[in-house]
């Protein structure tokens, strides 16, 4: 993909449009970005495309999806290596967010009555209904080894009970074996869309969306797991972090034009909360969360948050480059000038 | 349907044994999209009309299923139209079948601050005698001059442009033979 | 079945690529907008063929489009453009009077800061409802006299679904509700949706929408169900001036195309095609246009791409984060021993 | 469409004849050169090759500008306009043209504001029907819808001069008439730019003569005003110089804009006329012959000489066997007009209380009439009131929810009228035919029964006709009789009339064999014949409904002869033997249409011929000889009295003989070219409640400086009734607007999607502004001119709703026809919404104060020579 420069700031005299457009600094949320005029025409300004109409049940879900993905490794992680109450934590972290995903997947259709229609085909070239194959199997091991965890102590000797307990082990594997699926796909769910913030962010968006659903994780493991079994929970925590981190500068950086979408406004905002939350999380998690169960909570916590601040964030700047027809127009049309197909005529 | 051909109509199953392995097309299609049809061809008749709105009378095809409009399109036919209707012809459809369009007769008395609902039959009669005493009220035999006049100026018409020759033709006939010279329409206008 | 340009760029047949045998010609529509009389009657012809509810009753102060933008409740719509400029071949009869400068920018602006407090930027038009108020502000510039206008000229078309060679909303379909038909168009399948509204976003055009109050996603079908008896789409059939022209494909092409020899021979050297090229981000349109401006200026994406283009970079890219989150999670047990 | 060019001028044809507009840019694809002549810049001109922006109400300047460029350059079709116009006819030594009386014609009288015609005539022809008091009383111009006016003695032929040189014929009477037309006069007055103007003279004539012609269309642009016929003339008469009548890619198209106005106009539901233009008879008809002797000349040409048979049949259907000849055919029973009894005049009889009850049959005046106000007011003060409608419409619910009830004028507490709305049946829920703007008959079948108490006008009035006649039963009153001796026996199905029984009788019915005649030469006029209308005989030629034939267009020749019928015998192109030249043969192959086949010994072509099939060219009648026999081989205009199409009309116009240009009745200009400001025989109203706007000579003309002008959108059809309610459409154009320039927002402060208010002295209405490019300024000699335009479809109910934009027109009229001059009239604009209720009534108190209005504004009418005009009020 061409490398484009960044779109020159304003300063034409004349361009009263622009004048117009930074006067409604308000909240300094839905600024436009700037563009020289002689570059940029519309229908009366209106959106060429259509804002998407998910609505913050899809965001929600990203994080959900993502912390549930995150706790299916620490929890296999855990089982192998004999932490039982990271393990617990873990595996009950999976299931709660898995059940809450499902809830928020489906309360978003528009016909949730239907939500069975997505079994009804298989199609490559849908990230939807590639992620839905996978959910299909990544939740019974989910969904199994966290209800092993929830057996209440009568019932563990009863028949089921052991059942479950023997079958938690494969299941904790197998949810962990498409935990990473379920943590990348998203970031292509956004990605494979006309939604210009989203689609030119489809070479970072995976490890932005994958250190967060490591930081989500490690945050949670760190909360709900006794401080002596939860390393890895920090270890996971920081390395999400530090991945998120980057990944989130990248995108801040390298996207051209759509960039301005996460460089201002509400997104940006939400943005930089959740890199401030997450810098500190990590932090956090490497120091005073070793030694004290209420720095863990607190630096898990604020891992949480910054990753569910993050996934806000994206979608929020995606959401604002489909209202504003110059995310679609100036691209593209530098674009046919580069290769010289632009017809544009004076 | 048995459980054979409920996974032979599942689509993954079409996918994985038909023409169309990535789900974008014939597997995908449903069963009534299978069986579609356009409302047109169930219609128990189709009537030859004309467009009630402006004079360049495009020729339209009404389409009646169980004694309801279902359809109103243009009749490709035409010289004049050649099938073609502007935007408010091609509403033709909403203008005989939406919720607008009255259907009883309604009445308002006089100092009254509401409609009531009258008898078609009733309100006939009541405008029959109301047509009469108008047009005693309003008779006139000679003018000043003592020349015919032969005619009543109690009672007024407005209208025509919008109804059919054959219609107007018993207007225009019965108001003359009233003796009502006052009927008028938007031709005037 | 699955050949390489299934996903982008040229592809012949695309009612064979999703699996059609024995399938008739592929058809479309060729909008040549300039014969368009903005007379709206595309609109309501296909609203009352397709049952199409109203989308509100709010005057826009985009010249004459009160429509605004195609959606769920708009299958067609007429855009309506006012310039400063002269068509080609046109005396707009303004040189000479005693004009001030042109207020088409400052209009504008009224309607588009309007839109912008709008739920959703304006991206509802054609959908819902938009009620724009009664903005005005000064407006910059007015009625200084120093320039007067000279020309004038008023571009209307009518926009409609582009089915797409490639359709960024059917890829991503995940229930198989939207489809390539046999005639090669791309429909929704109104049994089947679930409102998922992931093709509300797939579309790089602003076409499909989600339908408030109904949940599923609409737009046009090119009336399908029409073409299954050998009837033209409800639209074409109406259009007075035949600005709107359905026929097969390969045939309008070679129609536009002559059309736009026509106009550059009779000085409307402005005339260019629009989705007619099999080359370009979607394969090219089932519905072809002949536009008078870029397209930017009737609301079209100048160079609009199918997401499935990229689809390769962007699993390979999940992949590799993939991977990497197995090994930070490895590396996070591994990293030290067991205390 | 045939046409090389095609000038359209007072019609937005693309936005209210969308599907008509096909044609256009058909021809347009070929080649042909589109012009459009409009105030606004419009869809129509979006499509057009040149629009020219013009002062609304200035046509005749405009198209007397053309005249006057024909015959400078002698560009006219000269063989034409000799052979087939008049003139070469010499006119009436006596007759003073406007160029020698400051604007006015010879025989004008101030105190009745009317012209006495008898100047006008050809030399050594009496004048008939020239009391022009009359004439303006009852709108006889109408009566020339379908036959020529009537002539005397012009059988034997009328004096002329065949090389045009004589300076009394019509030709050189033309050029004196319009020479004052230059460039730069029409230029000034219309404030189009002198080179634009000759650039539409140059296209026109250019696309006119023998190889080429230029088709002229107009719409209600051109009839709505003082001076509308007289528009119509100016047209014509360029259509004729240059050769373009009777021929393919020719003529002058009124487009209609009700699906049957025209044929509410044939068989008419007006005051003043009998179907297929018969006149009503007045005061001066004691008998059948003194009707027929005043209606005809005695010794005309022409088919309009058989009016006696046309009348004669028209009786038979009315009364059947009770009207023969001992009785004069119950001419007796027709009620006699004498005066002006049109839509207005019975309005303001209502308000002053002479009239009681009030059919509404479609229509709808609370929104749709000019003058709204009136209308309201008009009907709160009636005993009852009929609506037949589709849909509630306002004229129903005026007193509940009119304007006036927040005003108080109305108040439903002491509202008397009775209203009763019986809901219609719509067009799908009927058979029976609707007659389109080119005169095409076409019958509509009945697809599903009505629903409820929908009713179609057939069963209403034909039960509303027995109901009567059961009630006077046994009288002996005499003045019962016509009701009594009604013939009222329409073939029934169900409790309905057959329409199409109706429609046979209305083609008429040889009732010596029972069978319906083929056409109206059959007609008689010794009672053996019955017919509705004479001119739809024919219809139902060999017993078939001929407008039921639906054979497709693509299995006809080029004038689908075969799809629905034209009146009359099914000619598709009026008076086509001019499309041939005076010996028979086309004036050129590219333009044939009809021509004489000399081994047939008939009239052949691609169109009916509109012309007797065997007469031959060179055909002369014999001395004596009237009606179409006294018709030559070569005249072509076979409904004329002299067989011959009229550059100068002697008779039929009661406002001259030639078009001339006159200010609006409400204008900010003075009248440039003459002492004469407006038409002097335009008819006034002054009264209280019908306030005119000063115009020149009156002062304060800064009060309602812009020129106002309204018209159709696409999206909505008149006032609504049939759109605003319709979602669909309403959806579409869902607010009123008023339009305005870019400097005229500047002008007046208006913000773009902010609220103006338009007011005159009648009323103000609320709107929301549009400022737009396509709207420009003028420039006339002494300031620059805004126009502001509105469309009028607005009410208030309905899915969408506004102010209505008639209340603020008022009623003048012109005097030929009576329609009133709503296409043009002064205003005033202000941002911001109009003051509401009581406050309203204040505002506009004060307008009319400053503006010093009376009810004398506007009614002295001629301005020409005398100082003291009188004043044409109610009072007066």
């Amino acid at each position: 993909m061409n490398r484009r420069e960044e779109p020159r700031s304003d300063t034409g005299a004349a361009d009263t449009r622009a004048r117009v457009f930074s006067r409604r600094g308000d909240d300094g949320g839905s600024e436009r970005p700037v563009v020289p005029r002689a570059e940029f025409r519309s229908y009366y300004d209106r959106p060429v495309l259509k804002p998407p109409v998910w609505e913050w049940k899809i965001p929600a879900y990203l994080f959900t999806g993502g912390l549930s993905a995150g706790s299916a490794m620490l929890g296999a992680g855990a089982d192998l290596t004999g932490r039982p109450g990271l393990r617990r934590a873990a595996r009950v972290g999976a299931l709660g967010s898995l059940v809450a995903s499902m809830y928020l997947l489906v309360a978003d259709l528009g016909r949730p009555e239907r939500f069975l229609h997505m079994l009804r085909v298989a199609k490559p070239s849908s990230p939807m209904s590639v992620g839905t194959w996978i959910l299909v199997a990544y939740g019974p091991g989910a969904a199994l080894a966290g209800a092993a965890e929830l057996v209440p102590p009568r019932l563990r000797a009863t028949r089921p009970g052991r059942l479950l307990r023997w079958a938690a082990r494969p299941a904790g594997l197998s949810a962990a074996a498409f935990a990473p699926g379920v943590a990348s796909y998203t970031a292509v769910l956004l990605s494979h869309t006309a939604v210009p913030a989203w689609h030119e962010a489809h070479r970072q968006l995976p490890f932005v969306f994958t250190g967060s659903a490591s930081a989500s994780g490690g945050g949670f493991g760190m909360v709900f797991a006794p401080v002596a079994q939860a390393g890895p929970a920090r270890r996971l925590g920081v390395v999400g972090a530090t991945a998120e981190l980057v990944a989130s500068r990248l995108v801040d950086r390298r996207l051209g034009y759509a960039g301005q979408a996460y460089t201002t406004g509400r997104a940006h905002r939400l943005r930089r909360l959740s890199e401030y939350l997450t810098l500190a999380g990590a932090v956090g998690a490497a120091s005073i969360a070793r030694r004290s169960r209420v720095g863990a909570a607190a630096s898990g916590l604020a891992l949480l948050a910054g990753s569910a601040l993050q996934r806000f964030g994206v979608f929020e700047a995606g959401v604002e480059s489909t209202k504003d027809p110059r995310y679609v127009v100036v691209p593209q049309r530098e674009r046919l000038e580069q290769t010289g197909r632009g017809s544009r005529q004076a | 349907m048995g459980v054979g051909d409920w996974v032979r109509s599942w689509p993954v199953y079409r996918q994985l044994t038909g023409t169309d392995r990535l789900g974008r097309g014939a597997a995908a299609r449903s069963r009534r999209s299978a069986e579609l049809t356009p409302r047109t061809a169930s219609a128990d008749r189709v009537v030859g009309s004309v467009c009630p709105f402006c004079a360049v009378g495009c020729a339209q095809k009404v389409y009646v299923k169980d004694e309801r409009v279902i359809q109103i399109e243009g009749n490709p036919d035409s010289p004049i139209s050649r099938g073609r209707l502007c935007p408010k012809g091609s509403a033709s459809k909403q203008l005989v079948t939406g919720p607008q369009r009255q259907e009883h007769v309604l009445y308002r008395a006089p100092y009254a601050s509401e409609w009531q609902r009258l008898d078609l039959d009733t309100a006939m009669d009541m405008v029959a005698e109301r047509v009469l005493d108008a047009r005693r009220r309003g008779w006139q035999d000679r003018d000043e001059q003592g020349r015919t006049l032969r005619r009543t100026m109690g009672l007024a018409g407005l209208g025509g442009a919008t109804l059919d020759n054959e219609e107007n033709h018993l207007v225009k006939k019965l108001f003359t033979a009233l003796g009502a010279v006052q009927i008028e329409n938007q031709a005037r206008i | 079945m699955t050949r390489e340009n299934s996903f982008y760029g040229p592809l012949e047949d695309p009612a064979a690529d999703a699996g059609h045998l024995d399938h008739p010609e592929r058809v479309g529509f060729f909008t040549d907008t300039s014969v368009c009389i903005g007379c709206k009657a595309c609109e309501v012809a296909c609203k009352e063929w397709n049952l199409v509810p109203e989308d509100g009753f709010n005057l826009l102060g985009m010249s004459f489009d009160n429509t605004g933008m195609l959606g769920a409740d708009s299958w067609r719509h007429v855009a309506f453009i006012e310039q400063p400029r002269r068509l080609g071949g046109q005396d707009a009869g303004v040189a000479g009077l005693p004009t001030g400068p042109s207020r088409i920018e400052e209009t504008t602006e009224v309607v588009s800061a309007a839109l912008r407090e709008t739920e959703r930027g304006g991206g509802e038009l054609g959908t819902e409802s938009v009620d724009l108020g009664f903005p005005s502000f000064e407006l910059p510039g007015a009625g200084n006299g120093a320039e007067a206008r000279t020309d004038f000229r008023w571009l209307m078309a009518s926009d409609v679904c582009k089915h797409c060679t490639h359709a960024g909303c059917l890829d991503v379909c995940p229930t198989g509700a939207l489809f390539r038909t046999e005639f090669g168009t791309v429909v929704v399948q109104e049994d089947i949706c679930n409102g998922c509204g992931y093709c509300v976003s797939g579309c790089p055009y602003g076409v499909i929408d989600r339908r408030e109050g109904d949940g599923r996603a609409w737009k046009c079908t090119l009336c399908y169900d029409r073409l299954r008896d050998g009837l033209e789409p409800a639209c074409a059939k109406a259009c007075p001036t035949d600005s709107i022209q359905f026929g097969p494909l390969a045939e309008l092409r070679e129609r536009a195309q002559e059309r736009l020899e026509q106009l550059h021979a009779d000085g409307v050297s402005e005339a260019r095609l629009y989705g007619e090229s099999p080359d370009d981000g979607v394969g090219g349109h089932g519905a072809v246009f002949l536009l008078l401006d870029e397209p930017e200026v009737y609301g079209l994406p100048p160079d609009p791409v199918v997401p499935t283009r990229d689809a390769g970079a962007m699993w390979r890219s999940a992949a590799v984060a993939a991977s990497a989150f197995v090994v930070a999670a490895l590396s996070a047990f591994l990293g030290r021993a067991r205390p | 469409m045939n046409a090389d060019c095609i000038v359209i001028m007072g019609s937005n044809m693309a936005e209210a004849h969308p599907v008509g507009f096909q044609w256009v840019m058909e021809a347009k694809a070929r080649g042909a050169e589109v012009i459009h002549v409009d105030p606004r810049f419009t869809r129509t001109s979006a499509l057009a090759d040149l629009h020219v922006p013009l002062r609304a109400g200035t046509d005749v300047a405009f198209l007397g500008g053309v005249i006057k460029y024909i015959l400078d350059n002698d560009l006219d079709f000269r063989e034409y306009v000799t052979a087939y116009t008049n003139a070469s006819f010499l006119v009436d030594e006596r007759y003073v043209d406007t160029e020698d009386l400051d604007g006015l014609f010879s025989g004008y009288d101030p105190e009745t504001g009317s012209y006495d015609r008898s100047s006008w005539q050809y030399e050594g022809v009496d004048a008939e029907g020239a009391d022009g008091v009359r004439a303006k009383e009852q709108s006889s111009s109408y009566e020339a819808g379908a036959g020529g006016a009537p002539l005397e003695g012009v059988g034997e032929g009328v004096a002329s001069d065949p090389t045009l040189e004589h300076p009394r014929c019509v030709f050189q009477i033309l050029r004196r008439h319009f020479a004052r037309y230059t460039p730069e006069v029409v230029s000034t007055i219309c404030g189009v730019p002198v080179d634009r103007f000759l650039r539409v003279c140059r296209a026109w004539t250019e696309n006119s003569g023998r190889e080429r012609t230029t088709a002229l269309v107009y719409s209600v642009g051109w009839t709505q005003h003082t001076t509308g016929p007289q528009n119509v003339r100016a047209g014509s008469i360029i259509q004729l110089l240059l050769g373009n009548i009777g021929r393919p890619g020719g003529g002058v198209y009124a487009l209609r804009g009700h699906a049957n106005i025209q044929g509410s106009t044939d068989i008419p539901t007006l005051f003043n006329l009998l179907p297929g233009y018969l006149p009503m008879p007045d005061t001066s008809h004691e008998n059948l012959a003194a009707y027929l002797e005043n209606i005809r000349g005695k010794d005309q040409k022409g088919f309009w000489y058989n009016a006696d048979a046309y009348t004669v049949s028209l009786l038979k259907e009315y009364w059947g066997e009770k009207a023969t000849p001992e009785n004069d055919f119950c001419f007796d029973y027709l009620p006699r007009i004498n005066g002006d009894h049109a839509t207005y005049r019975t309005v303001m009889d209502m308000v002053e209380g002479r009239v009681f009850g009030y059919f509404l049959l479609g229509q709808n005046p609370a929104v749709g009439s000019a003058h709204g106000h009136l209308q309201r007011m008009a009907m709160a003060n009636l005993d009852w009131v009929v609506v037949r409608d589709l849909a509630m419409i306002e004229s129903a619910t005026f007193w509940k929810d009119s304007p006036e009830i927040e005003t108080g004028e109305i108040v439903p507490e002491k509202c008397r009228t009775e209203v009763f709305f019986f809901p219609a049946a719509s067009h799908v829920e009927k058979s029976g035919t609707f007659t389109q703007t080119q005169r095409m008959v076409q019958w509509r079948d009945q697809a599903v029964e009505p629903r409820g108490d929908q009713r179609s006008e057939l069963w209403f009035f034909h039960r509303l006709g027995v109901l009567l006649r059961e009630r006077l039963a046994g009288s002996t009153d005499e003045r019962d009789r016509p009701l009594l001796d009604l013939a009222w026996d329409y073939a029934m199905e169900g409790d309905e009339p057959s329409a199409e029984d109706v429609l046979r009788r209305i083609n008429g019915i040889d009732l010596r064999t029972g069978k319906p005649v083929n056409g109206y030469p059959e007609l008689r006029a010794d009672g053996t014949t019955s017919s509705g209308c004479w001119l739809y005989s024919g219809v139902f030629a060999d017993g078939v409904n001929q407008a039921a034939r639906r054979r497709s267009h693509l299995e006809q020749e080029a004038y689908d002869l075969e799809w629905g019928w034209t009146w009359p015998l099914n000619r598709r192109v009026l008076y086509n033997r001019a499309s041939a030249d005076p010996e028979g043969r086309p004036w050129s192959e590219r333009k044939a249409l009809v021509w004489w086949d000399a081994e047939k010994g008939e009239w052949t072509g691609h169109d009916v011929p509109d012309f007797e099939r065997a007469k031959p060219p060179d055909y002369r009648p014999p001395a004596g000889a009237v009606g179409p026999e006294a018709l030559r081989g070569d005249d072509p205009f076979i409904m004329q009295a002299d067989g011959k199409a009229w550059l100068f009309a002697p008779s039929g116009l009661v406002d001259g003989p030639l078009p001339t240009h006159y200010e609006p009745h409400e204008s900010p200009v003075r009248n440039l070219l003459y002492g004469q400001q407006g038409s002097p025989a335009r008819k006034v109203y002054g009264r209280p409640d019908n306030p005119s706007n000063p115009a020149p000579p009156e002062p304060n003309l800064d009060v309602f400086p812009f020129v106002f002008t309204a018209s159709r959108l696409t999206e909505h059809h008149t006032a609504g009734g049939m759109s605003r309610q319709v979602p669909y459409l309403a959806e579409l154009q869902p607010a009123l607007f008023v339009e305005v320039s870019p400097e005229l927002a500047t002008e007046r402060g208006l913000a773009h999607l902010g609220w103006a208010h338009v007011v005159t002295s009648r009323g103000a209405v609320d709107a929301r502004v549009v400022v737009t490019d396509r709207m420009t300024p003028l420039r006339l000699p002494d300031r620059v001119l805004h126009q502001v335009w509105m469309p009028y479809h607005f009410g208030q109910s309905g899915v969408v709703r506004g102010d209505v934009v008639n209340d603020l027109i008022g009623v003048v009229v012109d005097p030929n026809v009576f329609i009133q001059e709503s296409k043009v009239l002064t205003c005033d604009v202000q941002p911001g919404r109009r003051p509401r209720g009581r406050a309203l009534l204040e505002y506009l108190e004060g307008y009319r104060r400053r503006a010093g209005v009376t009810e004398e504004t506007g009614t002295r009418i001629a301005t020409a020579g005398r100082l003291d005009p009188p004043a044409h009020t109610e009072r007066t």
